[in-house]
């Protein structure tokens, strides 16, 4: 990825002040003109006060990194100034009110209460934002429009006029201009964050029921579903808790409606036993875990990735899985449709491990093509089966069968406890073992279909970084940057961290100067399954557990000691 | 229709005298009463002794984790509503264990019927205190005797507002067939806690015991009036009622869901044009 | 005896004009009341908004998990009897996740009070329905209202047979810290439910809503009644009653536990000589 | 270990039958002898019916392994003879009634109607196999009467009766004696299985509180527990389900119970959620986890050694763990007394794996010196703490005082969410980062203490076997037959699975022709973390996964091929 001419504006304040309401719609305008953007947000296990910041990152080109200088700077309170001023580039500016922002170079003193009425200053705010970044006030006003049209014509021509004003007093003020290059080519994008693109993707894939209780970054994912229950015909349920939402999930799913649960770390802990339950009914279940730092409670606001093992481990026994790690949005999109897909198939526990970071990090997407997209089918055809029906009947690649209760006379017996072939219990040890292997025969499959990891950048790296899921960006950022300075870099992604296939991706670690592996947690897990496996210990770490984003200035800087 | 054949006759695990061979007997009556064939009919359990019944029948069946069987029974409703969907399990699974999911179903109203055996006890893992043991039942778990007050499931549905309480003995089959056949009527949640002596571990709630204690509900008993039922229920001691106790209309959770007036989940189409409506609200 | 001041003034995460604030003060003024020492608190909570409450508390603090306070209580106030054990959470912690925990408390009767914020709703997760949310309550994630019955917390306690179940409001602080003390004072398991308006995602039950229903109940009203309290807890609409609804002896779980009757387990002492004697029975 | 002259006798029926009965006070008398046993017992799960069996291999020196070959079968129902038949060594006897046991060589057909009334014919067996071993009737005449003292003198009587009939019986047929070697000397030793030396070295330790939800095999150590409460002074309750038993033990830890649960895989997935909150809020708890063949539900009576990796990263986020794996019953003693001691000094969640083979296999032990044990003592002296206390003080090892509330003025302040110092929820990542640091160092010192495996056998050996947990016995015995055959052979057998310190057993693994794992799984969990942490890629692996124990046999078996 070519480092791209990237504009950061990130808009702070406390809880509540409507921040994340300014920001989405900049995103949203910044994205419809044809921008791409990556958004961070950053804020704190409250409802009112404290200090959140919505970042967005904004190039006419392609980026795919969060990073930290600040172009501009919009403080909703003083405390944004003190917080993040050691951030500014030097041509960075500072926007904020003219009563806690002072009058001199670099900063927009805006007179808010002379341009607005105070519940509309968020969205002067905005205008001024258009002015300032160059990029007119049109699409912003078609916005207002838009957004507020189910309210009367009074609120819109308040926010309208709001939104004029902070344009107005900007367009004045040549000092304050930051203006964005003009974007690229006007193709048609939405804004789009990984949550939203999951909860897409699983309805492309044809999720019937999502069953969650709710917990901070997962829940947007529910939400997003819910926002399209009805026209999607799909359940959404707030379960009692998150041991009855995968309860939920499996048995929606042993009756033909595909299911998943969403969650985080200390609720999926809970749903451990459930996903043994998935592997040994062999019951297709999509199972997201949206990280946060732990352990316990811990951070429940901000990022990291250290569920890995968590999850690769989860539930008693043994069985085969496959977990997939979303590098960006339109991973996220895409591997949501494929874990369904996976789950039908292998019939038991896929996983899609993602973070709040990405969770929250609202990008400019293609469209996908979600008319075009195949939804999964579960169950087998009837008709197809031998009689009598045995719902676990020995393969050779461990798949049986699968059918639908009540879709046919077949009756379809799903056992927790050790079974016979149809489904009944059992305490014969040859029947067992028959079974077990039946069950482990299926990680061959999902092995030789595992996703190879990509691999990005020059094809005899001096500097190779090796990352998973929502690292990806900065990651390949970080390469960028080390070739424009003259050091020959590539990424090595894994969008899919488990089943590895080291044959897929031992020749690009051994060839490199350096192997970094950068992970978003404190011992290195993606680095220790990598050695396991593939024999391949990865030399230098990078880890970052402070509960913020991995960026490319993170990685540069830590590798240079 | 079915006949009582149809569901079957399995070998069980059961101990010779378990109660739990009369409840399933009962059961079966109750179902070919109800007129569902075994295709229409999910039987999901947790895990105990109880919990094997399913197993036991021929039907459809998930049997699922101990204390898990009311949400995933939940789950498999709302995927398909046209399957007559049975929750049977023990006492411990869905009062112990399961207490959460219990409280929750009462709450929800899905149409689930739950069949619990109850033998006051823990039979699977060999005779500790269940919720529904008498305080200071003596067992090896508990040499002093239960601490806890005992948990009455019928009297907590009732209070909880669940529409459909029964209770029933193995003692009086052709009762119990009634009221399998009357709770899988009901649209709704229905509870049907079976008194059933387990002969190996409880000793003291034993066939004669309540036997003794057991008396069917006057005919002209009023199911409706919940205040009454709850006095009713809390009769505990010589005399102990069984049938239908309480019993009211309630708005059912499928009705206002509307992702499921289309019909069964199970088996929908994706509408890919209302997809991509969909996805247009993030341009 | 300890000043209100004692208990400290911490700076908080709330929302201004939470009605948390109001708890707390009404907590702290109860706290002063039964003459307890920082020292000799111990407050359990779990995961939200509420539960956020004993870090702006001086006294010891136990914050454990979502749902989870009770039963981490249970442990505290079984390892050592001296100290008084206060769960303060919020209604979604102690009746959604918390569900099987708060019924197994009841039966079980450890001296414990129970302090819910009920603000009938999920604060911290941003408004999600919970458990005593109305049926109908809209909210993002129930877009068409909470399709399942509401929960009342204090009319199930009552029906489960709590020993102690009162009811405040955050409007009527001197009858919040009374009720605080009394529920103290009272030896086993006592639940004060409390009405927190939560004014940044119930806009239905607002304080206003609340001041308008909540009266206090009458001075001739008996707790001891476990029926009329059933019916008068029931009262739900235009008067809501706040107070000791329900009250009652019941035999405390650590009188029943010989292990218990020698004093705290805490800093107890192996008796080797003892152990050495069971020692023998596998001989 | 020498191969010892041993006879297993087995003694099979239905469940309900009382063949534990016998086989009990068959194991006691042997042990009260001077023999050495290892006994294994299989069982359904079920309460009535089914197939039991109770094999009690017997020596007069140090067993320590189960095996298949059949001395001495009894037989309590005829199905017992068909199934076990086949094990039968050459000089095999079989043991049952006149009414389906054949009246032939190597058969005793007892008219058990004629000897003892139907209620007693439990006993008249054990009075027959005390002559069929040649041990005499002193100590089995000695211990009915102790067991039956509860009760009146007629059923002593009648009991004494039975014994002598049986015993008269067969004292009359000497085609079916069956001698065992004289016991070596008669030094005092007791017959424990492990679940009961895991509760005995609790009590030693000083637990105060164990809170269980019964499930198989996890149960008889609550149980053992209850058996000393009153005279203990331990609280052992039923919680009403797994998530209120660790909170439990956690509250009660925190407030200075050493505390403790058992459970089995699913039961312990449920409890996952806590032992991330014991790590947060640094709370020390010992968690048991009895092995049983999963996934889900699985073969609940059964034993396998496939929860490593889930116990091994259970719990969200990162933080350190030790896990203890005993080899036979007296590390079970050892290492339970060590769980406390690694608990309260590193204040955090510590592991037992053990399994249904071991929770369930009685061995005659030498009593464990118990009046001379040291008890852990919770808690620091709260004079010798700084104030303010800050019970998270950051320190170089990462251990804070952890003081005890109510115990002084200091008030303790323990958080789920991230905290500062003094334990109050904080959202500062420069906190977080201390803290996490702080957690993670604990590290370094369980790492440091960690218990290096025990190495026995040949110096330099041609074959090595690499085991864990109750294996232990097993790989000692086949080694040992592999040296009686002239093979130069060694065990390396972990005992602590977790941490892993390669240094200490690295040089062990690169000599040998031939290495080889030997476990009780599918997938070769400990191999592979060797694999991980040591970077030595174990060449051999022999697996069990159908519920039964590993046996010298099968170990030898298995590498023949
Ligand atoms: C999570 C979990 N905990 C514990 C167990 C062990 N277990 C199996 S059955 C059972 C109790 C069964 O009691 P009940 O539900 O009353 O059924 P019964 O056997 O009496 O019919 C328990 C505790 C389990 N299987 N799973
Ligand atoms: C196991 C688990 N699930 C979910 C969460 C997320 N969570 C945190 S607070 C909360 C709800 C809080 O609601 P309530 O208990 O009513 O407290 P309030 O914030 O309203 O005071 C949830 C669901 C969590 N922390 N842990
Ligand atoms: S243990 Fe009790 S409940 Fe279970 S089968 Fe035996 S008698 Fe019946
Ligand atoms: S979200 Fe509601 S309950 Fe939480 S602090 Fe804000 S107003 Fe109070
Ligand atoms: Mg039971
Ligand atoms: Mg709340």
């Amino acid at each position: 990825m070519k480092s791209e001419k990237a504009v950061q504006v990130i808009i702070g304040g406390e809880a509540g002040q409507g921040l994340a309401t300014v920001g989405r719609l900049l995103s949203l305008i910044l994205v419809r003109l044809g921008y791409r953007i990556v958004v961070t947000q950053s804020y704190m296990s409250r409802i009112r006060g404290g200090h959140n910041t919505f970042a967005i990152r904004v190039s006419p080109g392609e980026i795919a990194a969060p990073v930290e200088p600040i172009d501009v700077l919009v403080a909703l309170t003083p405390e944004t100034v003190d917080l993040h001023r050691g951030d500014l580039t030097e041509d960075g500016l500072i926007v904020g009110d003219a009563s806690f922002v002072e009058k001199r170079k670099g900063c927009a003193a805006v007179p808010f209460g002379e341009i607005a009425r105070e519940q509309h200053v968020n969205t002067a705010a905005v205008g001024l934002l258009c002015s300032v970044l160059g990029i007119g006030l049109d699409m912003a006003e078609a916005l207002v429009d838009e957004t507020f049209k189910k309210k009367n014509e009074q609120v819109i021509e308040e926010n309208l006029a709001a939104l004029r004003g902070g344009y107005e007093w900007a367009e004045q003020r040549e000092e304050i201009h930051r203006p964005l290059p003009a974007p690229r080519r006007r193709e048609k994008r939405l804004m789009m964050s990984g949550n939203e693109a999951i909860a897409l993707g699983a309805l492309s894939a044809g999720v019937r029921l999502c069953a969650f209780y709710p917990m901070t970054p997962s829940t947007s994912i529910p939400l997003t579903l819910i926002s399209a229950a009805g026209e999607a015909g799909v359940v959404v349920e707030q379960a009692e808790d998150e041991i009855a939402a995968i309860n939920m999930a499996i048995g929606a799913s042993y009756a033909g409606a595909p299911a998943m649960v969403a969650t985080s770390g200390g609720g999926f802990a809970l749903m451990i036993e459930g996903v043994s339950l998935a592997a040994m009914t062999e019951t297709p279940v999509v199972v997201v875990v949206a990280q946060r730092p732990g352990p316990a409670t811990g951070l429940p606001t901000r990022t990291e990735q250290a569920d890995l093992e968590m999850v690769l481990y989860a539930g008693h026994g043994e069985f085969p899985r496959a977990i997939f790690a979303p590098g960006d949005v339109e991973e996220c999109f895409y591997l949501a449709r494929q874990a369904f897909e996976t789950a039908e198939h292998y019939q038991g526990p896929v996983f899609v491990l993602t973070d709040q970071f990405l969770a929250d990090s609202a990008r400019a997407v293609k469209p996908f093509p979600v008319e075009e997209l195949e939804q999964v089918r579960p169950g087998a055809d009837p008709d197809s089966v031998k009689t009598p029906y045995r719902r676990y009947e020995i393969t050779g690649d461990g798949i049986s069968p699968r059918l639908l209760p009540g879709a046919s006379d077949h009756l379809v017996v799903a056992g927790s406890d050790e079974h016979t072939e149809d489904g009944h219990l059992t305490e014969d040890l040859g029947a067992r073992l028959r079974l077990a292997d039946k069950r482990l025969r299926k990680g061959l499959g999902l092995s030789r279909e595992t996703i190879a990891p990509s691999y990005a950048g020059d094809a005899e790296p001096e500097v190779l970084l090796v990352c998973w899921g929502s690292v990806k960006g900065a990651a390949l950022e970080a390469a960028g940057r080390l070739r424009d300075s003259g050091t020959a870099a590539a990424v090595l992604h894994f969008s899919q961290v488990w089943p590895l296939d080291p044959g897929r991706f031992l020749d690009r670690l051994r060839g490199p100067a350096r192997v970094i592996a950068v992970e978003g947690n404190a011992t290195g897990q993606l680095a220790r399954l990598i050695h396991r496996e593939s024999g391949f210990e990865i030399p230098e770490r990078i880890h970052r557990y402070d509960g913020l984003p991995i960026t490319p200035g993170y990685i540069l800087r830590s590798m240079e000691g | 229709m079915a006949t009582i054949e149809e569901f079957g006759e399995y070998e069980t695990a059961w101990c010779p005298g378990c109660g739990n061979f009369a409840l399933l007997e009962g059961l079966k009556q109750g179902l070919a009463a109800s007129g569902r064939r075994p295709r229409d009919l999910l039987f999901v359990s947790g895990i105990g002794q109880a919990a094997k019944a399913p197993h036991y029948l021929n039907a459809n069946v998930f049997n699922g984790l101990h204390g898990r069987a009311l949400p995933a029974a939940t789950g498999a409703k709302l995927a398909d509503p046209r399957l007559t969907v049975i929750v049977e399990s023990g006492d411990g699974c869905c009062y112990g264990e399961g207490g959460n999911h219990f409280l929750a179903a009462i709450r929800r109203n899905v149409d689930l019927t739950m069949i619990v055996h109850d033998n006051m006890i823990y039979g699977l893992t060999k005779g500790q205190a269940s919720p529904t043991s008498q305080r200071g039942h003596v067992t090896k778990a508990q040499p002093g005797g239960a601490a806890a007050e005992r948990f009455d499931p019928v009297s907590a549905a009732i209070a909880l507002g669940a529409g459909f309480v029964a209770r029933a003995f193995v003692g009086d089959t052709e009762h119990l067939a009634q009221m399998v056949a009357e709770a899988i009527a009901y649209r709704g949640f229905s509870l049907v806690d079976v008194f059933q002596p387990c002969v190996s571990f409880n000793r003291v709630n034993t066939f004669a015991w309540y036997k003794k204690r057991c008396y069917r509900l006057p005919a002209e008993y009023d199911p409706s009036d919940r205040e009454a039922a709850l006095r009713r229920a809390g009769e505990w001691g010589d005399r102990i009622p069984i049938g239908v106790l309480c019993r009211a209309d309630r708005p059912v959770f499928e009705d206002s869901i509307p992702a499921l007036s289309a019909g069964p989940l199970a088996g929908r189409e994706v509408d890919r044009k209302k997809l991509s409506q969909f996805q247009r609200r993030f341009g």
